[in-house]
């Protein structure tokens, strides 16, 4: 009963973390809302029986991903200390945007209508860490390499593109 | 015997195909002796067959020029006492005419031309004399016109030369046009062209038909023999040389009009109202151009305007009934008028190729045979006594009176008239030529004798021609009559008439010349009045004809190619091309690099199928 | 039994309306990275729930999976991002529209 | 249909692939240099010509083929490669041929890629042999696109300053009209596969499907736009003055011979047949536009300064002519319009050889500046002012006596009609005479070039000025050809 006040509870922090951090004009404030609204997520997947994956999403999402975007952020200095950034957007870009959403949602609650999922809903579950990594590098090892040449691949991607002009430069002309 | 009638159309062709492909690359006179070798042998030719033509003809078809499903249209030849008659008229006249052409053109240098188109001219001339069938003879009736055309702008270095050829040539095509529709219409009804069989199947007919198609011929008619409503172009065909003016607008393609009217009489006869317009037609044309060979300047205009008016004596004779007469007055007009022009050509050469008479005058001093030559012609074409004119024009004035009614009576009355008028104009043409002292300041340029030989027949057939139909009052058996069988134009008229008639013609005539003795003995300069300039101008036809059908014309031809062809087929073209590219611009537009723009573009896309079918499954 | 599957889908949806949202309106070039990482998180939810409603891991592997793909999804969009600041010294996404027709 | 000559040489296969073997023979030849292409050209030409004089030759007026070539192409689809040759074939094959000899005549001096030009005349004539001899759909449509693009490189690439937009204009005219046949030859064949089982693009098959009239209107309707735009009927004419006047003295030749002819001849092979009711229901509206085209084109002839155009609109009315007479719908307006068609071919490539002499002569083709050409070129004016005549119907030469015979055929049908086409001629009168006194009377313009005819020129002028005078005076020979042919089309066409 606690489990489902809780989900409720942590849905509602998650939806209002996201709200905020997408008006933030300052990106460094909308990234700091974004972590908040993971850790409810984090809570989220833990109720629902995701430990790890609930440490994960901690660890890598805010933990790396996050920290990545505030580099970003910090090193291209555009928060609008800058006069030049225009006003958050004001009504006029939100109106459909809420739009969306009611159809979004109306899309999936017609969606759920059409082949009602059995009603006694999301059972408390819990599947432990060793099932997990069992199951994952038995059954999906292979998925497990070829995430890794993905990763691998992202890297060597990110540091070309990111080579500065200076240094592309003389690498040519040496080249 | 078919060769000689062969060779009376062959020569002419032969002779103008040669000259025509091969004659400039032959020497000098050769071209010349082609030409008037050929015309000559054909005059030989039609009196050496001329035994054939005797009681109701001689029949030959070569080869079948157009066959399909039941039209049929052969090449034949049809030499019957009318075609005997006439084709011996036109091979003579125009084999004098050679032999004078032959001096007359003597320094040309375009010379082999002018003889191939003279050529071919005889040669269609006699396929309108010969045909058989109403499309042959609409052959050489076109044939005719180009060789005129080719003829009158033969001095084709002044575009008004060339541009009175093309006049000619349009006119008589209009005519030609009437004449393709009563072909057509002959054909539909009767299923054959040939005009004997017309003529024999012709009784059948209903009256309105036969005067609608005889209406349609009279046009067709109307525009080679330049009668009133298409008389515009004889005026101004005055610009070719001489010898053409001679042979085309004197003696053989004027009269073609009336040829065909006399061929096609049978059918032509039957209805009483087309008779009454031929006649009416006739009368109007001779006063037209009588009144206005009154007022006109130049030597050939004036007896341009008085071949139309004798030809509207013909077109008079054959609305009256009488085909003899038609053809009698048609010859000894040949002859006479053919005279007249061959002599204004050495008058003009006399006077140094001036051609306007008021600069003209004593030319009796220069050249005494020239003038006794031309007034002999005149005394003709006046209707002197016991001239040919004379004869031939009284025979058609007396069947007009023959007739009795008022109506024919009224028309006796404008021929004596227009005669009068006629003897007038005539005198006023010898006074103002020959009278007192030359008032031009050219010199002579003398006529070589070759011009000269060949006006001595013709000066004799004038005076003399009387003698083919004399009436009976003079004891004379009325031989045409006899010989074109229609015995039944010979009038038999009491002697007190015969009398009354021949004093009233005599009596016109010598009043003519009195008016003109008193009026141009003496030349004095005049203002041109009012109405001498208006005759001067044939009535101002020309500007009528300008305003009713040319410049509608143009302004329609503008309006078609600017308007429609420009404007509509153009413009909706353009119009659809120019609309293409402009979508092609706008919807370009939508492709302008914004990315936020094709996000919502995308979202906007969603949304709407989305909302599509929810409202579907809610409703 | 914690919540009905239908909350926890609306959930995500809302979630994934606000990316969306995100993606769409912000002008911004890593506000609108921030905007996916909103949608994929959201994907993530339903991706957990699932598997917790249907009682077996393979769901979970799969939002491992997805965190992985997202980190490198990150980094590649971040280096653009560094590599388009420095060519236009703004990270406007109006600016970058030379691939128009 | 049985085949009189029984010989198993696929003669008529022979005759079709001959121009296209020689052009290929000029590209390979010509390509090292462009004269000799010009004489593989004019051999090639010359063979075709003499294969279609020995067929005309042979042709007995019999009823039915003189030669037929029946083999299967593509089976599953029921295409097969059906050739027939009948008087009716043989005379335009004739006629087709002897043009292409003067096209490569006319155009010998080319010297702008001499090669791929006279390859694309002998494709050209391929073409237009093909569409006369197919009596599959198919076969037949094959050939009338293929038709298109040779002339439209000819007007785009060796035209004058307006040639793109005259050769795309063109194209895309006669195009959308015969994507109209294709829709139609398909759903026929669909049709006539439903109702017999038999899924076949044969001629003779096709005819016997029962359509209802509505559908019989449309297909009807679909097969004419194609023929309508390419005879340049009257709304449809716009492409033509300026193919004519854009493109090179060759093209125009081509053009005024060959192509104007198929469409009238699609109109007689296919159109008619296939569909005789529908055909006899549109025959007022055809003979309204051919009345309307015929004094329209003259009078923007009148109005034309370039005399190119002047000769490309006078084609139109002459066609309109033609067109009248298939609309009178018997025997002898049928015959009488396939012979204006033969006579107006050679007329007009004979103006069109003689305007290209001009142009070469005096550099411009504007009747204002031209004049006198008289004094200084007699013989070539001497062969201008025949084609003239015989171009406005002077009696004796070649128009005249087609004309005559549609007047006869159209007069015994509707006299009204027959009645404003007599009129008409008047008008083609008119304007003609208007060309000839702007180029050869008058004040003479000093043309930079007195040379008279070159033997060369004298060679394609004299066959055409002794044909123009042998079709006029004794049209006979064409006429016997053209009688079995057109009275076993008009009995399938179903008499009135």
């Amino acid at each position: 009963m606690i489990a489902t006040l809780m989900f409720y509870l942590l849905g509602a922090v998650a939806l209002g973390a996201t709200v905020m951090a997408i008006i933030q004009r300052n990106p460094v404030y909308s990234v700091i809302y974004l972590v908040k609204s993971i850790f409810s997520l984090a809570l989220i997947f833990y109720l629902l029986g995701a430990p790890m994956i609930a440490a994960l999403q901690i660890i890598v999402y805010a933990g790396a991903i996050m920290v990545l975007f505030l580099f970003v952020i910090m090193m291209l200095e555009v928060t609008p200390t800058n006069a030049a950034t225009r006003t958050a957007p004001g009504w006029f870009h939100w109106g459909p945007v809420l739009l969306l959403a009611l159809t979004l949602v109306a899309l999936t609650l017609m969606l759920i209508g059409l082949d009602p999922v059995s009603s006694e809903g999301v059972p408390r579950w819990h599947a432990s860490p060793r099932d997990f990594g069992y199951t994952l590098f038995k059954e999906y090892a292979l998925a497990v390499k070829i995430i890794s040449f993905q990763l691998s691949f992202a890297a060597v991607g990110a540091f070309h593109v990111g080579m500065t002009e200076r240094r592309r430069a003389r690498q040519e002309d040496a080249s | 015997m078919d060769i000689l009638l062969i060779l009376i159309l062959l020569l002419p062709l032969a002779g103008g195909v040669i000259n025509a492909c091969f004659g400039s690359r032959m020497p000098q006179p050769v071209p010349v002796f082609i030409a008037c070798g050929a015309v000559i042998g054909s005059f030989l030719a039609c009196l050496g067959s001329l035994t054939l033509a005797a009681g109701d003809g001689y029949r030959l078809v070569l080869f079948t020029w157009l066959k399909s499903g039941n039209f049929q249209a052969d090449i034949g030849l049809l030499y019957d006492p009318l075609a005997a008659i006439m084709t011996l008229m036109v091979t003579g006249v125009a084999s004098l005419i050679h032999l004078y052409a032959a001096g007359y053109m003597e320094d040309e240098p375009d010379q082999v031309r002018f003889f191939a188109l003279l050529n071919l001219f005889v040669f269609a001339m006699l396929t309108i004399v010969l045909a058989d069938n109403l499309l042959l003879l609409f052959l050489g009736w076109e044939g005719v016109g180009f060789c005129s055309y080719g003829l009158i702008g033969f001095w084709y270095r002044k575009t008004e030369n060339a541009d009175a050829g093309r006049k000619a040539f349009i006119v008589t095509r209009i005519g030609d046009l009437f004449f393709a529709v009563a072909l057509l219409w002959l054909f539909a009804l009767f299923g054959t062209i040939s005009i004997e069989g017309i003529n024999a199947q012709v009784s059948g007919l209903e009256v309105t038909t036969v005067t609608m198609i005889s209406l349609l011929l009279l046009f067709g008619a109307c525009g080679k023999s330049a009668q009133v409503p298409l008389m515009s172009w004889l005026a101004d065909a005055m610009a070719g040389p001489t010898p053409v003016s001679a042979l085309i607008h004197a003696a053989t393609m004027v009269t073609a009009g009336v040829y065909l009217l006399c061929r096609m009489f049978p059918l032509v006869s039957l209805s009483s109202t087309a008779m009454a317009a031929i006649a009416l037609v006739g009368i109007v044309t001779a006063l037209y151009a009588a009144t206005c060979a009154l007022a006109q300047n130049e030597i050939k205009r004036v007896l341009a305007y008085s071949t139309m008016s004798q030809v509207g004596y013909m077109f008079l004779a054959v609305g009256l009934g009488s085909v003899s007469a038609a053809m009698f007055h048609l010859l000894t007009h040949a002859f006479f008028k053919a005279l007249l022009f061959m002599t204004a050509g050495c008058l003009i050469n006399l006077a140094g190729h001036e051609n306007d008479i008021r600069r003209m005058g004593g030319m009796r001093q220069r050249s005494p045979l020239v003038f006794w030559l031309f007034l002999a012609g005149l005394l003709c074409l006046a209707g002197a006594p016991l001239t040919s004119g004379f004869f031939s024009k009284d025979l058609i004035l007396a069947t007009a009176f023959a007739h009795g009614d008022p109506f024919h009576l009224g028309l006796y009355g404008l021929g004596v008239m227009v005669a009068g008028l006629t003897s007038f104009y005539c005198f006023r043409l010898a006074y103002l030529v020959f009278a007192g002292d030359f008032r031009g300041d050219e010199l002579p340029h003398e006529p070589s004798a070759l011009m000269l030989w060949p006006l001595y027949p013709l000066a004799i057939l004038g005076l003399t021609a009387g003698l083919l139909n004399l009436p009976h009052l003079f004891s004379g058996g009325s031989w045409l009559s006899g010989w074109l069988g229609r015995t039944q134009d010979v009038l038999h008229l009491s002697i007190s008439i015969e009398y009354l008639l021949i004093g009233t013609a005599i009596a016109v005539f010598v009043l003519g010349w009195l008016l003109a003795a008193l009026r141009y003995r003496k030349y004095s300069e005049r203002q041109p009045s009012l109405v001498g300039e208006f005759l001067l101008n044939g009535w101002r036809v020309d500007d009528l004809f300008d305003l009713l059908l040319v410049r509608p014309f143009k302004k329609i031809g503008r309006f078609c190619s600017q308007g429609v062809e420009a404007g509509l087929i153009e413009g909706v073209l353009n119009g659809a091309a120019r609309g293409c590219t402009d979508l092609g611009m706008r919807l370009r537009g939508l492709a302008d690099g914004k990315v936020s723009a094709y996000l919502q573009g995308l979202v906007w896309g969603f949304v709407l199928i989305v909302g599509w079918f929810l409202l579907r499954a809610l409703v | 039994m914690i919540v009905p599957m239908e909350h926890l889908l609306i959930l995500a949806t809302l979630l994934f309306a606000l990316g969306l949202g995100c993606v769409l309106v912000r002008r911004n070039l890593i506000m609108i990275l921030i905007g996916v990482e909103i949608m994929i998180n959201s994907a993530g939810l339903v991706l957990v729930g699932a598997s917790a409603f249907w009682q077996q891991v393979d769901g979970q592997i799969m939002v491992l999976i997805l965190m992985a793909i997202t980190a490198a999804e990150v980094a590649i969009g971040l280096a653009l991002v560094v590599y388009l600041h420095q060519q236009k010294k703004s990270i406007d996404v109006g600016i970058f529209d030379e691939m128009r027709g | 249909m049985t085949a009189i000559m029984a010989t198993d040489f696929p003669l008529l296969s022979l005759l079709l692939f001959t121009p296209l073997a020689g052009a290929l023979m000029c590209l390979v030849i010509g390509a090292a240099n462009g004269t000799n292409a010009r004489w593989v050209a004019l051999i090639t030409a010359g063979i075709v010509f003499v294969l279609s004089l020995v067929l005309c030759l042979l042709q007995t007026p019999a009823a039915g083929w003189l030669l037929y070539e029946d083999y299967s192409w593509i089976e599953n689809f029921g295409i097969r490669y059906t050739l027939g040759l009948d008087g009716l074939s043989s005379v335009l094959i004739l006629l087709t041929a002897f043009l292409q000899v003067l096209a490569v005549l006319v155009s010998w001096r080319q010297n702008h890629a001499p090669a791929i030009f006279f390859a694309l005349l002998l494709i050209l004539e391929t073409a237009a042999i093909g569409v006369l001899l197919a009596l599959d759909l198919i076969l037949f449509y094959l050939f009338w696109e293929l038709m298109l693009i040779p002339m439209f490189f000819l007007i785009g690439v060796w035209g004058y300053k307006r040639r793109f937009y005259a050769a795309v204009k063109f194209f895309l005219f006669t195009l959308i009209g015969s994507l109209c046949l294709l829709l139609a030859v398909i759903s026929l064949y669909l049709l006539h596969g439903e109702q017999t089982g038999v899924y076949t693009f044969a001629l003779e098959a096709l005819k016997q499907t029962e359509l209802s009239g509505t559908q019989e209107l449309i297909f009807f309707l679909c097969f004419m736009a194609a023929f309508v735009v390419k005879v340049p009927l009257f709304p449809f004419h716009s492409w033509l003055p300026d193919a004519h006047a854009e493109g090179p003295a060759a093209g125009s030749v081509d053009l005024a011979g060959l192509l104007l002819k198929t469409g009238v001849y699609g109109m007689i092979r296919f159109a008619f047949p296939l569909f005789p009711v529908a055909a006899q229901k549109t025959m007022p509206i055809l003979a309204v536009l051919a009345l309307v085209g015929l004094f329209y084109a003259a009078w923007v002839a009148f109005q034309q300064i370039d005399i190119k155009r002047i000769v490309a609109y006078s084609s139109i009315s002459h066609m309109g002519f033609v067109i009248l007479g298939l609309a009178a719908w018997n025997q002898t307006a049928w015959e009488g319009s396939v012979l204006l068609m033969v006579n107006h071919a050679v007329t007009t490539a004979g103006l069109f050889a003689v305007v290209a002499m001009i142009e070469q002569r005096t550099g411009t083709r504007a009747l204002d500046q031209l004049g006198g050409m008289w004094k200084s070129h007699p013989n070539m004016s001497a062969f201008f002012l025949l084609f003239c005549m015989a171009s406005l119907g002077l009696p004796g030469l070649a128009n005249f006596a087609g004309e005559i015979l549609i007047l006869i055929g159209v007069f015994t049908v509707k006299p009204l009609w027959a009645i404003i086409a007599v009129v008409g001629i008047l008008f083609s009168a008119v304007y003609t005479l208007r060309l000839v006194q702007g180029t050869l009377w008058g004040s003479s313009c000093e043309p930079h070039d007195k040379q008279d005819l070159v033997p060369r020129e004298w060679l394609v002028l004299i066959p055409l000025a002794v044909l123009v005078v042998l079709l006029g005076c004794y049209p006979q020979p064409v006429l016997e050809l053209l009688r079995e042919p057109v009275s076993s089309l008009l009995m399938s066409g179903g008499l009135p």
